[in-house]
């Protein structure tokens, strides 16, 4: 079995665009807290919600804005949403990390590590009510340092349940790299708890569309809980407005800000020997210096672009999706902020 | 009419409920063996052990709800929320408000609680007012097998999450396990009315956000719940005989609080005393007296509760612990 | 002097402490990013980021201060205390009395708090009364740069572990990173006074459990924390051309509470109105209507607090946390 | 390097002794609720804390009565303390779950799992204090499912700290069998976080020294955690008066307590199918079973013996140790509790 290429592009071009406008919406100030897209993990969530169907279930976490779209939320409901006003899809009162759907059985959480229990939970009822029903939970690198998640993988191992785990690996949590606070990487860590894990590079949808199709399969017929690990980037860092791409985007305004209070403190009498303040600027410094090699900026880490590139030739039909896509983007933009 | 003890009526109205609902199920640590009965009756599908991994199972349990199951979650101790407080604080009280209301987790927690036979202070608080703090949150707290029982029955029936906390000095299934452990050379200061009592056959609902008079009085209320409506019980009768007429007022629910009760009974006795097991400071007594104090009551107010973390040695705990002479004093106080 | 923001001014002492105390060691989450003016003075060893490993990290500071350091455990924010409540509730708050004394966990738990800013539900809460429930911890939330720096300084000489809550709509710092992002295309409704002030050098400790009084006045006592407080004051200034003397006690602490403050500015003007940013029900707000009603104190009281999940929307959000136009109501009401 | 049999010995009798007199006690009802004893675990305590030295901390679960008394604190304050005296160990306030000794730098727990972040941040303070210095965290196998403990062994392995992480692993948490509620094995799940993790048999105390010196030795050169498991059955159950226990014992007794009720409910009308009424009875009879062959019994499960049949001969030195620990005890309960 292969997934068609076109539709997956056309799930991950859409959400694409959906994210682009959110993001400009947010810039001109029509949203106004944090914002975390999922630009950059597109490949990841086609791949992996082109396999759901009804009855299946989706926890997410702090990027749920991407899956729901892609399961088919009415993305009109969405934006209203994420606009804040009345008729948003939790009528306004929920916000970009607390999404959520009735219809296609999604909860969405803002905290790190909630996607577990609640997909668990999904599973549980799934085991009564509909088997062959499937759970999927998305979550970062980042949350597999948090208990509850942890507890989960356990608890779905000992039950059995339906659960699809997907660690949506950007390799960094905000402003900390994983693997500086991490004891092993995450594969062991799953197969500890007697998973069964899967690495794929999160940029090609297809390899992800494939990893899914076995653990999903494996869990409709009662083979119970998978992991899998798919590396991505995220193309606006941790969220919109992240200082540290700030800094890179725009050296002159932003530096200063940071770099002249640090220096002062660098040099202030009292603290730590010369050597003991060397180590902490490394590390400062280093953790800037990860960002100025922008992986942003090099297009084979845009999983869009990537299958637009992987699509059979045919730029008549290309053409016509994509203006059909923009165009239902531009409606939706319409519809929902007149 | 028949008699049941109080963990027993609750586990007979639970079984009542599963028999009439398939979608209720019980989830917990050593649920098998301390459910057992349910569990020979209902399947090991409808009667789950766990793992000890409260964060994980209480948020199933929530999510569970979510999706249309009616789960009964099953904590060892009302204490141990601590580790898996998030899955209350941040997802089963919020997922209501969060959805607009399209989606509600009707999770029944279940907890024992309580102090009062030397367990120390990791193992006997009550934390009730604790709880109904967080908006969206039912916290029911019963004293007697009829309402441990019709209690349950409502929880299962509720549309949002309730915690229900089973106080374990008013369960003899909860002191033979973890008090006296099939001795008979221990001894506990157990109100005997709340212990065994006649129940209801079939089991009714008893309403939620109802208080109950236990005890009409005219010189002062005592409003508590748990094991401290007892303790009112037999401070009011031991101060008849002092000439004070003491009414007592069961609360049953926690949050939401039957403001209209507590305004009706302290309107007419101007005084009011809680006897509140929970911690003091920030809590239930306090909750009381603001709600008083808004609606333009005026009223004497005394307080008998736990000030400090429960001590282990058993007479350091029943100091610490609203006692019946706490409650005397207490009352003469604000009578005086 | 000199002037300070908010967060500056926190970290300002912190330093200074720093420098002068050894057994300081910071440790959370994107520290060596949030506080890399202080890994570039007091290196890594002093200043370490951690995995999102609450419970493990908030338990090690709490264990880590039994053994002498003195750990200032950073949250990302006070609502994520419900992964990790377990090291405050059942460890931090009970060493002390659990040993009998021989032991104490001096740990200061840094958490920005409280909402306006649009982040939703799981990201406003401020949670000061829910925490300050429990017997053994000491909870402060500031209303500016002045009292924040030596609060920390008090904090960090403190025998007994205590809840520091930095308010994001008075830090600047926390704003920029939550809220505008460097947008100048958003507002948020921030007291001016609370963001930015004048503070000593060198800092001295701010006594940990005295309120203040920020403004005087004769006819109601506005009663506050943190935000709360310049909700309050501005409410005060825009009540006098109506004739109504408001004054504003900001109590600093929020446990242990300053009752005798409380009872001195009350017992004068007889009326109470509570303006807590923190849940209604069960809360800071009850214990001050306790804490009257316990001393006998006749008073009219009205309350303004936080009554639902708060919501994302940042109207209805305005709503639901008090503002100024609440505040005025809630005092006219009590006044007329 | 080998373990003195005498030394090690002498520990473990001690603290079988004085936990036999606490199970004398509560039977007696001077010691009011639960109570754990560390009874069967004595090889795995003694094995661990014969390499503790000054400076060194232990973090205890609800056992910790055993490992306070080998590492040196005051047997009449710890009994005082269970006896819930004024002049105990901790004023009375403590009792037998919350045993801190401030000489030892030792604090308990009641919670499942605190022991986890407990020794986190006794190691931490460690190399802050004085390098070299340990801290050991004692725990059961049901403890390996709790967030806590997790999290845990990710963050010592990330700054690799001086800890030993000890599963006392005896197969149950209370009446649930571990293997039926884990994702996988212990010893997978350790390494999954990077942990060193070695398996000895804990009722063979020398097995258990020699794994523990190597653990031990590597935390104080700076080596980071390690991981030790080692099995082990608790002479009384879960605690004193443990239902199964009881069953076991005085079926006469307790069976009909349990058995009357059960029955009536199995055949009560209304609810599951027969199957599933069957799959649930042998799960309470299996638990019942599985205790039926009592593995308390078997004198091959008690370390104490097995340690004193280790020694080499000399019937004098036996008879005087014996004696001399026997009397030490019997003056401990005169003067603990007069
Ligand atoms: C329990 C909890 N701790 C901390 C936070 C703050 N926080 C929000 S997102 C985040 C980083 C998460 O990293 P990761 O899981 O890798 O997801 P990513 O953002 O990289 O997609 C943190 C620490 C939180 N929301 N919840
Ligand atoms: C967080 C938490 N959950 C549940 C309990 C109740 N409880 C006390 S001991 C115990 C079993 C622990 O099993 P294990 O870790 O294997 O230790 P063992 O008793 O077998 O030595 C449980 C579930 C608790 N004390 N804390
Ligand atoms: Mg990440
Ligand atoms: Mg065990």
């Amino acid at each position: 079995m292969s997934p068609d290429p076109w539709s997956l592009y056309a799930l991950m071009l859409r959400s694409r665009l959906f994210e682009e406008a959110i993001a400009k919406l947010w810039h001109d100030g029509a949203i106004s807290g944090e914002m975390h897209l999922g630009t950059g993990e597109e490949g990841i969530v086609a791949g992996v919600v082109a396999h759901l169907r009804d009855g299946d279930a989706m926890a997410l976490d702090h990027r749920g804005t991407a899956p729901l779209l892609m399961r088919g939320e009415d993305p009109v409901a969405i934006l209203r949403e994420l606009l804040g006003r009345p008729d948003g899809l939790c009528g306004g009162k929920g916000g970009h990390m607390h999404l959520f759907s009735r219809r296609f059985l999604a909860a969405s959480s803002g905290i790190v590590g909630a996607a577990g229990p609640a997909a668990c939970g999904f599973a549980l009822a799934a085991q009564h009510r509909d088997a062959g029903a499937v759970a999927v939970a998305f979550f970062g690198d980042g949350a597999l340092n948090q208990g509850m998640l942890m507890e989960s993988f356990g608890l779905a191992a000992a039950w059995d349940l339906p659960v699809l785990f997907v660690c949506k690996d950007d390799g960094w949590a905000i402003t900390t790299r994983s693997d500086g606070v991490a004891g092993a990487d995450p594969m062991a860590r799953a197969r500890g708890f007697g998973l069964p894990a899967v690495e794929v590079d999160g940029r090609d949808v297809a390899e992800v569309w494939e990893a899914a199709r076995v653990a999903v399969g494996r869990a409709r017929t009662g083979g119970g809980p998978s992991f899998l690990r798919a590396r991505c980037v995220h193309l606006e860092g941790h969220f919109l407005g992240f200082q540290l791409v700030r800094i890179v985007r725009d050296p002159l305004r932003a530096g200063p800000e940071v770099a002249v209070p640090l220096t002062r403190s660098l040099l202030r009498p009292g603290g730590g020997s010369i050597a003991e303040r060397l180590r902490g600027l490394t590390g400062v410094v280093g953790a800037v210096l990860s960002t100025l090699r922008d992986p942003r900026r090099d297009a084979a880490n845009d999983p869009v672009r990537r299958a637009r590139e992987a699509l059979p030739r045919d730029a008549d039909r290309l053409r016509a999706l994509e203006q059909r896509i923009g165009l239902e983007i531009g409606g939706v933009l319409a519809e929902a902020s007149p | 009419m028949r008699t049941l003890g109080y963990t027993a009526a609750i586990d007979d109205a639970l079984a009542q409920a599963m028999a009439q609902d398939p979608r209720i199920v019980v989830l917990g640590e050593d649920v098998p063996m301390l459910r057992r009965d349910l569990l020979v009756r209902f399947g090991p599908k409808r009667v789950r052990g766990t793992p000890i991994s409260e964060s994980a199972f209480l948020g199933a349990g929530v999510a569970a709800a979510m999706a249309g199951l009616r789960p009964v979650v099953e904590l060892y101790m009302v204490d141990f929320l601590g580790v898996c407080m998030d899955a209350l604080l941040n997802h089963a009280a919020k997922v209501a408000a969060f959805s607009g209301g399209t989606c509600t987790a009707p999770v029944v927690v279940r907890a024992p609680c309580g102090g009062g036979y030397g367990d120390g202070g990791q193992h006997g608080q009550t934390l009730w007012g604790w709880l109904a703090h967080i908006p969206g949150l039912t916290v029911v707290a019963p004293s007697t097998p009829a309402d441990a029982g019709g209690t349950m029955l409502a929880a299962l029936g509720h549309d949002r999450p309730v915690v229900f906390l089973e106080h374990k000095l008013l369960s003899e299934t909860w002191l033979e396990f973890l008090g006296s452990g099939g001795r008979t050379t221990v001894r506990f200061d157990v109100p005997e009315n709340g212990t065994r009592g006649e129940v209801p056959d079939p089991w009714e609902p008893v309403p939620i956000g109802k208080a109950v008079l236990r005890r009409p009085g005219t010189a002062v209320t005592l409003v508590s719940v748990g094991v401290g409506v007892h303790r009112a019980l037999e401070a009011a009768a031991a101060l008849e005989p002092e000439g004070i007429s003491a009414g007592v007022l069961d609360l049953r629910t926690v949050s939401p609080l039957d403001r209209d009760a507590v305004l009706a009974e302290v309107s007419r006795t101007g005084r009011l005393v809680v006897v509140d097991e929970d911690y003091e400071a920030f809590g239930l007594s306090g909750e009381l007296a603001a709600v008083l104090a808004e609606a333009g009551v005026a009223f004497k107010f005394a307080r008998v509760c736990t000030r400090t973390t429960i001590p282990y040695a058993r007479e350091m705990e029943a100091e610490v612990l609203p006692n019946m002479q706490r409650v005397c004093k207490a009352v003469r106080q604000v009578t005086r």
